[in-house]
C-alpha cells in the first residue's frame, strides 16, 4: 500500500465526509432524507422497495456515525423505527404478533414518502403560478372613494393574540416572592448555633441542632435544615466546631472543637 | 370597506324610481372595480348601486366584456377585482413589488394548508416529517395568506388553518378548489388523512363532526 | 422611466421582431394605464412597449374604446390615465375610512372579552392589573366589536361584556372559540416572551384549557 494511495484516500473519506455534513444539513427531516435516498431507486414511489429504502438509510446514519456527525435525534428514531421494521419484513410473521404487518409499515412509509412528494410538487406549482405584484397587477391608482371621513381602527387577529399573550405571560416575570413564615433564616441559624456551642463537647446528628416547631413539616424542616448546615460550614470555616459523616448521605454528626 | 357604507345618495333613493338600464348598471360596476384595489363583495358592490340592481348581472356582462383584454375582471372567493391579465405582466416590471423571500419549510407549509384545509399543525409536521419551525406560521399569517378555521372536534380540540381570500387574490385562484392538481392528488389518496397502522383511527372521529369543510369535500357535491 | 429612454436610433431602426397587431399594442397600453400609480407619458408609454409599436395609435384606439364606459381614458397634462366617468364619482361618493390602530389599552381589553366572555368590568381590570377606562368599552361598543351580554347573577349583578358577530367577521373567525390557547400561541411562536426556564411544560398544561373554561358557560348550553 503506497503512501501516495493513502493519501488519496484520506482525501476522498474527507470529501465524503464533508458531502454527507452538507447533505444532513439540507435535509429537512428523516421523512425529506428518506425521500432524496428513494430518488436513487429510480422508480416510481409506489413500486419502491422499503426494504432497500430501510437498508439505504441505516447505512447512511452508520456512516454519519463513524463519520462521528451529530444528528438530531429525530434521524435516530426514524433509524431505529426502520431497523424494526426491516426485521419485521425479513422474518417470517409471528402469528401470535399483535399489531401491523411489516407489509403494512412499509406501505404507510411509502404512501407518506408519496405525499411529501406530491406536496413538494404542489407547492412548486403554487409558487410557480402568475403571482400578484409580479404576473399581474391591481389597480396602481385606486381612486379616492373620498368625501366624508371616517375614522375606522385597525387591529390584526395576531395583534389581538399578541395581547392576550403579553397580559397571561406577564406573570412569568413577576419577581418570585415566597412566604417568609415557613423560612428559617440562615442569620438565625447562626446565632442560635452561636450560642449552643458551648455546651456541644459531644458528637451530635445535625438534625437535633434543628430549632422546635421546625421538624414536623416537611418544608419547614427543609429550610431549617438548610440554613442550620450552612451555619455548620461557616463555624467550621471560622474553627470553631468539627464535622463529621460516616459515609456518603449518612447523617452529619458536629461538635465543638475540643481544643478551644 | 364596511358593507353598510352606502353612499347618500343610493341610501335616498327611493324604491319608487326604476333601476337603471343594465348597461348603465355595467358602467357604474366597471367604474366600482377600477376604484378599489380591494376585491368588493357582491354585497360590497350592491350597496354601492342605486336600488333594484342586479349586480351579479352587470358582474357577468362585464366579465365578457373584459375577456381578451389587457385588464380582467377576476373573481376571488366571494368578492370580484379588476386585474391585468397575467401575460401582460412584463409590461410592469417597475411596478413588481419584491415580496419576502419564503423559506422552503414555509411554501411547503403553505401548500399544505392550501391543499388540505382545515388542517392542524400536527398533521402538517406528520406530512412534513419535521416540527413546524416557530415563526413560519407567524409569517404567513402576517402575510395574510393563512388564518385559523374552526378547532377540530378531537382530543385536545386543535386549532385548524386555512387559507384566505388573500391568498386566493394573491395567486390569481377564483377558489381553493381551483388550486392545481388538486383533483389528481385527491382521487390519488394522497389527500386523506390516513393514519399509521396500528394507531388509533382518528379519522373516523374527524368525519363525524367536521363536515363539508373538508378539501376532499368540495367535490362530493 | 426618464423620457430618453428611448434613442432615436432605436426608435428608427427596424425591430429584430415584427410589432405586435394593433389589437395587441392596446390590451398592453390598456393594462399599463390600468397598473400604473401614475399618468404615463407617450414616452413613458412607448419605452415599455416592444419595438415598433406606435403608442400615439394604440392610445387612440383605447379612447375610443372606452368611449361611454365607466371608465374613461383621459389625458392629464401631457401624460395619460384611466378615470372613473365624471357622471358616476356620486358612486364614490362613500364615506373616505382612515385607519388606525387600535390603542393598546382597547387591544388588550378586547382581547381580555374574546377570551374570557362573558367577562365583567371588574375581571377585566383583574387581569389587566389597571382599570379599564370608559371610553374604551365606549369605543369597542361603537366599533360594534362589543356588546352587553348577560347580568351576572352574583351581588350587584354586575353587566357583562361578550363580542358580536361583527367582530368574528373582522378577525376572519367562525366562532370565538376558534382563538388559540396560550398553548398554541407558544408553539406558533406569537409569544413575545419566553417562559422562565424549566416553568414552560407545567405551565402549559394549566394556562391552555382556561380560555375554554371562561368561554364554557357562553357556548355549551
Amino acid at each position: 500500500m503506497s503512501d501516495e494511495w493513502e493519501e488519496t484516500e484520506t482525501v476522498a473519506a474527507r470529501r465524503e465526509a464533508e458531502a454527507l455534513i452538507i447533505d444532513v444539513d439540507g435535509f429537512e427531516g428523516p421523512l425529506d432524507l428518506l425521500l432524496t435516498l428513494s430518488r436513487t431507486q429510480k422508480i416510481d414511489l409506489r413500486r419502491i422497495s422499503v426494504l432497500a429504502l430501510a437498508e439505504q438509510y441505516l447505512g447512511f446514519i452508520e456512516r454519519a456515525r463513524s463519520l462521528r456527525i451529530e444528528l438530531a435525534a429525530d434521524y435516530l428514531v426514524m433509524a431505529a423505527w426502520l431497523a424494526f421494521l426491516k426485521s419485521r419484513l425479513l422474518l417470517p410473521p409471528d402469528p401470535t404478533e399483535e399489531g401491523p404487518s411489516g407489509e403494512e409499515l412499509a406501505a404507510h412509509l411509502a404512501y407518506q414518502l408519496e405525499r411529501l412528494q406530491a406536496m413538494r410538487e404542489a407547492a412548486a406549482r403554487l409558487m410557480g403560478r402568475d403571482q400578484k405584484g409580479r404576473d399581474f397587477f391591481m389597480r396602481g391608482a385606486p381612486e379616492a372613494l373620498a368625501v366624508t371621513r371616517k375614522t375606522q381602527f385597525e387591529a390584526s387577529l395576531l395583534d389581538l393574540m399578541r395581547a392576550y399573550a403579553r397580559l397571561r405571560t406577564r406573570d412569568d416575570f413577576r419577581p418570585y416572592a415566597f412566604d417568609r413564615s415557613d423560612i428559617y433564616p440562615y442569620e438565625a441559624a447562626l446565632a442560635r448555633l452561636s450560642s449552643l456551642l458551648p455546651g456541644a463537647s459531644d458528637w451530635t446528628s445535625l438534625q437535633a441542632w434543628l430549632p422546635e416547631g421546625w421538624r414536623g413539616a416537611p418544608n419547614r424542616q427543609r429550610s431549617a435544615m438548610a440554613s442550620t448546615f450552612a451555619a455548620t460550614l461557616e463555624l467550621a470555616k471560622q474553627g470553631q466546631i468539627e464535622l463529621r459523616q460516616s459515609d456518603t448521605f449518612a447523617p452529619l454528626h458536629l461538635r465543638r472543637k475540643s481544643d478551644l | 370597506m364596511p358593507d353598510d357604507a352606502l353612499s347618500p345618495s343610493a341610501k335616498d333613493a327611493p324604491g319608487l324610481f326604476p333601476a337603471p338600464p343594465m348597461a348603465e348598471q355595467e358602467r357604474m360596476v366597471e367604474a366600482i372595480l377600477f376604484a378599489c384595489a380591494a376585491p368588493q363583495s357582491l354585497s360590497q358592490i350592491t350597496a354601492r348601486l342605486p336600488q333594484g340592481c342586479d349586480a351579479a348581472e352587470a358582474l357577468a356582462h362585464l366579465r365578457t366584456r373584459y375577456q381578451g383584454r389587457g385588464v380582467h375582471l377576476v373573481r376571488v372567493g366571494d368578492a370580484y377585482a379588476m386585474r391585468t391579465a397575467p401575460d401582460l405582466g412584463w409590461l410592469m416590471q417597475s411596478e413588481r413589488v419584491e415580496t419576502r423571500k419564503l423559506s422552503r419549510a414555509a411554501i411547503e407549509t403553505l401548500a399544505i394548508i392550501a391543499y388540505h384545509q382545515p388542517v392542524t399543525r400536527a398533521e402538517i409536521e406528520e406530512i412534513r416529517g419535521v416540527a413546524v419551525s416557530r415563526g413560519t406560521v407567524d409569517q404567513l399569517m402576517e402575510m395574510e395568506w393563512i388564518r385559523l378555521g374552526r378547532r377540530r372536534m378531537t382530543p385536545g380540540r386543535p386549532v385548524t388553518f386555512v387559507v384566505t381570500d388573500e391568498f386566493l387574490d394573491h395567486f390569481g385562484l377564483e377558489s381553493a378548489r381551483d388550486l392545481p392538481g388538486l383533483k389528481e392528488l385527491r382521487e390519488a389518496g394522497l389527500l386523506d388523512s390516513r393514519p399509521m397502522p396500528g394507531m388509533a383511527a382518528r379519522e373516523d372521529d374527524e368525519e363525524d363532526d367536521s363536515p363539508q369543510t373538508g378539501q376532499s369535500e368540495l367535490f362530493e357535491d
